[in-house]
């Protein structure tokens, strides 16, 4: 009964807040005049295409990172918004490695992302090192080596630094990653186009969702990480470094962060140029907070905002301006974690109802008699 | 923990202590007063060697205000939120708010209501942070992130709708906002000049930055510097600000005092929406004259910085968004100028340098040392810096600033914790 | 900026208009930068075009936006279903469309596709709009530095990118071509991908403010949406700015719209008219359309009578530019 | 209860003294039954209702903002006003007269962070007087005080009543209800068992009535002391970050099988201690041997590993994770060693079925080790740590307060097992505000006073009285 119960909640959180956001999103849009029936039949519609599905898989795949990256700080209560920084300037300087090198197949994509990673961690970790050393706010500090890192991205995609120019193109780029470092699409169904094939670094995805769920609850690293986060002066006490706690932490999720462009470098673009996709970061936080943290609920997390993100065109064509998907996944973030909230308080105030009848009932057979003086 | 101890004995005479700590205060002002003219004077120096007139001119010094007072304000709104224990990350998504919201009515019935509804935005940012935060318990920095989406989200969906069309507007931007007016100090403005014209050592430079802040000085730029002052009094002077504060210090404390907690969390947490809206409105109506989408450029997170950079008070925001200001508009303005920065960090090495060998702080001279030289080779060795260089000059100044100062920053004991009335018991 | 007067694409060439009903029934389907439609900038200048072929020819249109942080692969999705949607031509507005729209022209070879500002690709189905903003600014830089009393004249860009850089590579030949003596500044309001620099007007004024400050008394502001900051700061030193694109003396706010002097005009709107024409008259465009002087795509507007005492000695290197006597250099 | 009277509320941990006291004082809402004042029926809402009828209370916890001064904490929620600013002037004034009044000294200005418990209680009392009201609840205002400051507290109790004050007053500390008395209520699991009559109970019956059962107290059974030293610290000196010392010049020895007590006013090192034997605090100057081993440099983990145990003063802070369960919390510190690690990963399995054995050793009452710590009682959280802390067969107990929160009958428990660890050959450093704790399980007992050890006695013939002198300093004067 109490565990049905548990279940019941637990699934009815998400599912009611889902509710709840989309009823938000159909209230704007009938106050500006637009059909929400006709829209969401729309949005379904397009997401049945195999095509926009790709795309939402895709899209997924490199939230994926960013939210794990989030993550992984957020677990020790660190705040990371430097991710976007640490995987533009990743990318850039993995792409221009890449870019520069003859290496067989293998090792040419794993030299690329080895940089990548290595970037991105060292990246983070001059935030790690503030706050360790320096007592900076994390906080302060990854906003602020967001910006220099785009003013260092500027600098060395310069043509004559690490970027050449395009013949014909305002754009410019790195050296295109020869095939070698190329990592070839996936196809769901054998033998589809490239347009319905899925980043290769699907499987990069899954391991490491795979290895954060591993190394945060099987470890003794992990335990120590999660201890830091839920009492620093508890972790402290149980003999837990927690500055070499912060530095790994943040080199961690710098790693992580480091490998956000490699779906679109390896898989796609081959080359780092002026488009290349910026502000991936920040919807990592939204994402990693909608899946509270948790590899799975992340996966979950990254598809829902890759399907609200690729139903823009949809939007646009039945006449709706695209922006009303950044309203419902605001609302989405807000109420899911508010109905969590409300759930986790149930459940809290359950555990210790159930624990004060326990213990009342062991009193009451063992306890002597009650005397009056 | 310290070791004083509770010795049960003789009372300490309280009366005493009184007029040494006013006069501790007294000092630290003047000491402060005599930091600021120290630097001004090395600033000065600096100027004279380089010839970078800007350093010091009152064109920077009226940049360098226009760009710290939407940055000041969303610290403010920060401080405001933090001191009652909630934290505000998403003080980026009330300004956008607050852009628009200037924007869409300021085009239409003039700054003033422009500035009123950019304020109503702003708070209804900050009703929905409250809701989330106070009410429901929420993890502050989702709800935060969560209005960073929907304020952008809002703001473009809305200007798409009641913008498109428009004379001069479109879905991007609102038609012109009309001048909201700005003042002068009568006569000042002119002697200064022929002061700063002068180009003398320090009197020049100080004329410069005197002028530059007084000289034809908006409304709404007086509106936000009362406020960091009002904001100081209420909130350190008045039995409303000693009870907002407790909840950001020791809410459960408050509340066996019978103070509403809820209540204060939510009246800071809206006029931390409406501080971000102003904030949003200076932008619009002030430093441009229409509402632009992305127009707030990550303002209200620098606005952030500069709240934790001011060690959670007025005076410290006000000095932290000054020193983004000062190197943003400098940056702006003068290439040069900055370069001219090299030679300042030299001096200041320099002076760093004196400091820890007195003090026989080895390893930290020689660090100082070698930073200095470096600093003084680079300057020496070129003429200009490279752009990217130059435009990076506020976040790394903010940065080195931060590392250097490492001053013990506190933040209000009970920020970002989840207070749910009467469980602290 | 102001379109209070309906669009009037600057300077543009096909001033009549058809009174008759339009019957095309051909559907185009526009693709636009991040932006789009009502940006005031570059967008909406080839959203006058479409509109004006709209009302022209009667085409139907599918206009659609890209968005913060998508990938080529959402643009290449973006054509493709325009394409399946029995859209055509289809025209993709910025350089960020090159490398999706070389592919998908390739997917789709019954299927007109233009793109402007960007040459990078070669196909049959494919018209490469560019333009010589070089020439065009090399113009302005020379009113700029006769009209120039202080000799010290001013480039603002909005972002760090080769294509402003084009801009001011024209801009800065030019006011050297007319006063060798010419002091020149510059500077980018934001560093790429931080493409805000063509948001802030904040920063525009600041920027221009310190230039006039130092002595420049015309400054040129190729800086999309900050160019109104430029424009007060202008107006408030009263001094000289130009604008860009787009004739910004017809839109602009009326209270600053004397400050500008001239603007340069890169008609993104004839280019996207033009080859939407080509396709209704049935010899679509295709390889590298170059919008220069030579062909009229590019100039500068004479809406302000201020700007008048200049024209002569800007005409006189335009001739130049067009004969190839001179040859103006596309990076600063 | 009646006007001018002190009555005194006691019964065993957890059985609804809090829990009363905070639904007089308009925190809680009753199910059912009734408050009456002066024979008038009311309904509290919220505090601010409770105060307004003269109620005011004493939180068993303090309920103080660090950061904020004397002045600021005292007149929170009833601030006198000049126009729309608070009259600071004012409120200083008031504090000093009722400071004066009832000898209650504190500086209005002085930042709270700075006070010592003893002046934190001072300014809690000074709260409540502040507001005037005339109904002072009480909860366990002694816990933290030395006897001296006690005998201060109910002097002001006694004046307090003289001037037809009503107080309630709850503690554990039977012979100080006794003694400051009226009245006497008994209560036991949230229901009113006896009422008493301090002048004929005595404190056996009284405990009894609490208990319902028989009275246990620390003995010490006959010496277990072996010549082996197994820990030794020598001119250990320990600073804060301006460079002030906390501890200066500690040193002494622990033989296997022995018991080492430190007294002392809480605030005078003891947290500085322990945290620097277990490497949490950065020692300044001084040795730490571990056997032979020296281990003054060696990371908290490893001196964990070595074979310390640490019971630590706040288990909330520094012993537990409330949102996480009971399981993880026994691995908590123990998380290299076995049973709960194998090389770099954790076994979730073996930690569990060993945290099963922890909740039936130490009586741990929960009905699964899969609960939150958060929703154990105080005393079952503290039984939790102490057992975990016994676990793996250390060499060396650090324990703080060990018994602290825990009820009579856990007290006995606990103080068995370490009897029986010591009996084995554990070392332990026993810090304790408990004298009687003291007294009974020590083999010597040190005291402490402003970071040094000032005097060391024999357990055997030492009254509390004179342990309490001893700490606050009373000797050196003399
Ligand atoms: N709403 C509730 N209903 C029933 N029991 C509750 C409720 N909330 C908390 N409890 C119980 O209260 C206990 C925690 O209370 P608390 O820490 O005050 O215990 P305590 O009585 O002081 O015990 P101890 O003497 O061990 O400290 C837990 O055992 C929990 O199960
Ligand atoms: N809302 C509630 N409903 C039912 N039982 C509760 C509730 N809240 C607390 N309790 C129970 O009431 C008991 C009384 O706790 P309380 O804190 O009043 O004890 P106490 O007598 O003050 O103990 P201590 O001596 O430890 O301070 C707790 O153990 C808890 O189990
Ligand atoms: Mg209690
Ligand atoms: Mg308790």
């Amino acid at each position: 009964m109490n565990r049905r119960r548990k279940i019941i909640l637990a699934l009815a959180a998400p599912a009611l807040a889902i509710v709840f956001s989309l009823g938000v999103t159909a209230l704007v849009l009938v106050v500006t005049g637009n059909s929400p029936v006709e829209v969401i039949d729309k949005m379904i519609e397009s997401a049945a295409r195999p095509r926009v599905q790709t795309l939402i898989v895709n899209s997924a795949i490199t939230y994926y990172f960013a939210a794990v990256a989030v993550a992984v700080g957020f677990k020790m209560n660190l705040f990371n918004i430097g991710v976007d920084g640490q995987y533009r300037l990743a990318a850039m300087l993995a792409a221009a490695v890449g870019g520069a090198v003859v290496l067989p197949a293998v090792l040419h994509v794993l030299l690329i992302v080895v940089v990548a990673v290595l970037v991105g961690a060292a990246w983070a970790g001059i935030a790690g090192l503030l706050k360790v050393y320096r007592g900076v706010s994390e906080v302060i500090s990854t906003i602020m080596l967001n910006a220099i890192a785009t003013f260092l991205v500027a600098y060395l995609l310069q043509p004559g630094v690490l970027a050449e120019t395009i013949p014909g193109s305002n754009n410019i780029q790195t050296k295109p990653i020869p095939p070698s470092g190329q990592v070839p699409g996936l196809s769901l169904i054998p033998g589809s186009p490239a347009t319905v094939q899925v980043y290769g670094m699907i499987f990069v995805a899954v391991l490491v969702g795979v290895a954060y769920w591993f190394l945060l609850s099987r470890t003794r690293f992990g335990f120590d990480l999660r201890a830091t986060g839920a009492s620093e002066t508890a972790a402290v006490a149980s003999g837990v470094s927690v500055k070499r706690m912060v530095l790994a932490s943040m080199l961690i999720s710098g790693a992580v962060a480091g490998l956000v462009g490699m779906p679109q470098l390896l898989g796609a673009s081959y080359t780092y140029s002026l488009d290349f996709p910026a502000g991936l970061g920040f919807t990592g936080i939204a994402i990693a907070l909608l899946g509270r943290n948790h590899p799975v609920g992340i996966a979950f997390g990254a598809l829902l905002f890759g399907f609200l993100d690729n139903a823009s065109t949809a939007l646009e064509i039945s006449g709706v301006s695209p922006y009303i998907v950044k309203i419902t996944q605001g609302v989405i973030v807000l109420s899911v974690v508010i109905a969590y909230e409300v759930v986790r308080r149930i459940a809290v105030a359950a555990a210790q109802r159930d624990v004060g009848r326990q213990l009342a009932a062991g009193a009451g057979n063992g306890g002597a008699a009650e005397v009056t003086a | 923990m310290t070791t004083q101890l509770q010795v049960p004995s003789p009372p300490p005479v309280g009366a005493v202590q009184e007029p040494t700590s006013r006069l501790a205060r007294l000092a630290t002002w003047q000491k402060l007063l005599m930091y600021g003219l120290a630097f001004l004077a090395l600033l000065s120096l600096v100027r004279v060697v380089s010839g970078a007139a800007q350093l010091t001119s009152s064109g920077t010094a009226e940049a360098a205000l226009i760009a710290a007072i939407p940055i000041g304000l969303a610290g403010l709104a920060g401080l405001w939120s933090e001191r009652a224990g909630v934290v505000n990350i998403g003080l980026e998504g009330m300004m956008i708010l607050g852009t628009f919201g200037a924007g869409w009515i300021g085009w239409q019935y003039g700054p003033w209501p422009g500035v009123v509804a950019a304020i109503g935005f702003g708070v209804f940012g900050g009703l929905i942070h409250a809701v989330a935060t106070v009410t429901f318990g929420v993890d502050h920095i989702v709800s935060g992130v969560a209005i960073n989406i929907l304020g952008l989200g809002i703001t473009q969906y809305l200007a798409g709708t009641f913008l498109t069309g428009t004379p001069g507007g479109g879905s991007k931007q609102s038609p012109p906002i009309a001048n909201i007016g700005s003042v002068s100090v009568p006569g000042l403005p002119n002697a200064l000049e022929s002061i700063e014209d002068r180009q003398w050592f320090f009197v020049s430079d100080l004329a410069g930055i005197v002028r530059g802040l007084t000289t034809s000085v908006n409304y709404l730029t007086i509106i936000a510097i009362v406020l960091v002052i009002a904001t100081f009094f209420v909130l350190w002077r008045t039995p409303f600000g000693l009870r907002l504060r407790s909840c950001g210090e020791a809410p459960y404390a408050a509340e066996s005092l019978g103070v509403n907690v809820y209540l204060y969390k939510y009246v800071a947490v809206l006029i931390s929406g409406a501080l971000s809206g102003l904030g949003g409105a200076y932008l619009a109506i002030v430093a441009a004259s229409n509402y632009r989408d992305g127009q707030t450029a990550g303002r209200g997170f620098i606005g952030l910085a500069a709240m934790i950079f001011g060690n959670w008070r007025p005076g410290g925001l006000a000095a932290g968004a000054g020193l983004f200001g000062y190197t943003d508009g400098l940056q702006l303005r003068d290439n040069t100028a900055v370069h001219a920065l090299l030679l300042l960090a030299a001096l200041l090495c320099l002076v760093g340098l004196v400091v820890l060998l007195i003090r026989r702080r080895w390893f930290g001279a020689l660090l100082t040392a070698i930073f200095g030289a470096g600093a003084l080779i680079w300057y020496l060795g070129t003429d200009t810096l490279p752009p990217q260089l130059t435009s990076a000059t506020p976040y790394v100044t903010t940065l080195v600033v931060l590392a250097l100062a490492s001053q013990r920053l506190r933040m209000p004991k009970a920020d970002g914790l989840i207070y749910r009335r009467g469980a602290g018991h | 900026g102001s379109s209070s007067t309906p669009a009037t694409p600057g300077g543009s060439e096909n001033p009549s208009e058809t009174s008759s009903a339009p019957t095309s029934d051909l559907k185009v389907g526009l693709a636009y930068d991040i932006g789009g439609r009502g940006d005031q900038s570059f967008n909406d200048a080839a959203a006058r075009g479409l509109d004006k072929a709209k009302d022209e020819f009667g085409v139907q249109a599918q206009e659609l936006e890209a968005q913060n942080g998508e990938t080529d692969a959402q643009k290449e999705e973006r054509l493709r279903t325009l394409a399946d949607g029995g859209y055509n031509p289809i025209v993709a507005i910025g350089f960020a469309y090159s490398g999706p729209v070389g592919k998908v022209a390739k997917e789709y070879p019954d299927v007109n596709f233009a793109i402007v500002d960007d040459a990078a690709n070669d196909l049959p189905n494919l018209a490469n709009l560019v333009f010589a903003e070089n020439e065009g600014s090399f113009l302005v830089g020379v009113i700029a530095a006769e009209a120039s009393k202080s000799g010290n004249v001013g480039f603002i860009g909005g972002v760090n990118v080769p294509l402003i850089q084009k801009f001011q590579a024209g801009f800065d030949a030019g006011a050297k071509a007319q006063n060798s003596s010419i002091k020149l500044q510059d500077k980018y309001l934001t560093e790429p991908p931080d493409f805000g620099g063509f948001n802030d007007p904040a920063k525009g004024k600041t920027t221009a403010k310190g230039m006039y400050d130092k002595g420049t008394d015309v400054v040129f502001a190729a800086a999309g949406g900050s160019g109104s900051g430029v424009f007060e700061a202008a107006k408030a030193a009263g001094a000289w700015a130009i604008g860009v694109d787009s004739d910004q003396y017809l839109t602009a706010a009326p209270a600053v719209k004397d400050v500008i002097l001239t603007s340069m005009i890169k008609k993104v709107d004839v280019a996207v008219y033009d080859f939407i024409k080509s396709v209704v008259d049935g010899s679509p465009l295709t390889g590298t359309t170059t919008f220069d002087l030579k062909n009229d795509g590019v100039g500068y507007s004479t809406s302000n009578p201020a700007v008048e005492p200049y024209t002569a000695k800007a005409d006189e290197f335009a001739q130049k530019i067009i004969s190839g006597e001179i040859t103006v250099p596309t990076t600063p | 209860m009646r006007r001018g009277t002190v009555h005194a509320i006691v019964g065993e941990n957890g059985a609804g003294k809090s829990t009363l006291m905070n639904i007089l004082y308009g925190m809680y809402r009753p199910d059912e039954g009734t408050i009456s004042i002066d024979g008038e029926p009311v309904v509290l809402h919220s505090p601010a209702d409770a105060i307004e009828r003269g109620i005011g209370m004493v939180h068993q916890h303090f309920m103080l903002a660090d950061n904020f001064t004397v002045l600021e904490n005292v007149v929170l929620g009833s601030e006198p006003r000049k126009g729309p600013a608070l009259d600071f002037a004012g409120a200083r004034a008031k504090i000093r007269e009722i400071s004066r009044r009832y000898g209650l000294d504190v500086d209005p200005d002085d930042l709270l962070e700075a006070l010592g418990v003893g002046d934190r209680q001072r300014v809690e009392i000074l709260k409540v007087l502040y507001r005037g009201a005339r109904t002072l609840i009480l909860d366990e205002p002694t816990a933290v005080l030395v006897p001296q400051e006690v005998d201060e507290l109910f002097d002001a109790l006694r004046e307090l009543k003289g001037e037809g004050l009503s107080i309630i007053f709850i503690s554990h500390k039977l012979d100080e209800v006794l003694s400051v008395a009226d009245d006497i209520t008994v209560i036991r699991r949230g229901t009113t068992v006896a009422t008493a009559d301090p002048r004929s109970v005595t404190a056996r019956e009284l405990a009894e009535l609490m208990v319902g059962s028989e009275l246990p107290s620390p003995q010490t059974t006959g010496s277990t002391v072996t010549d082996v030293v197994e820990l030794a610290v020598e001119g250990l000196s320990v600073v804060d970050a301006e460079g002030r010392a906390l501890l200066s010049d500690i040193g002494f020895e622990i033989h296997r099988g022995e018991v080492l007590g430190i007294a002392g006013v809480e605030g005078n090192g003891q947290a500085e201690l322990t945290e620097a034997l277990m490497g949490i605090r950065p020692v300044a100057t001084g040795t730490i041997h571990l056997g032979t081993v020296d281990i003054t440099g060696w990371s908290t983990r490893r001196r964990r590993e070595a074979g310390i145990g640490f019971v630590p003063e706040d288990r909330i802070r520094q012993g537990l994770l409330l949102e996480s369960p009971l399981w993880e919390n026994r691995m908590l510190g123990h998380q290299t060693q076995p049973p709960n690690s194998r090389g770099p990963l954790i076994d979730r399995h073996a930690a569990r079925v060993d945290t099963e054995r922890i909740v039936a050793e130490y009586d741990v009452r929960t009905p699964s080790v899969d609960v939150l710590a958060s929703a154990l009682s105080g005393g079952n959280q503290q039984k939790l740590v102490v057992g975990r802390e016994m676990s793996g067969n250390p060499t060396l107990l650090i324990a703080s307060h060990p018994t602290r929160g825990v009820d009579v009958g856990a007290q006995a428990a606990i103080w068995d097992l370490i009897r029986a660890a010591r009996r084995e050959g554990l070392a332990v450093l026993l810090i304790s505000a408990d004298l009687d704790e003291l007294i009974g399980l020590s083999d010597t007992i040190s005291v402490i006073l402003r970071g040094r050890f000032v005097a060391t006695v024999d357990p055997h013939d030492v009254t509390p009285e004179q342990l309490g002198s001893a700490m606050t300093g009373a000797q050196d004067a003399a």
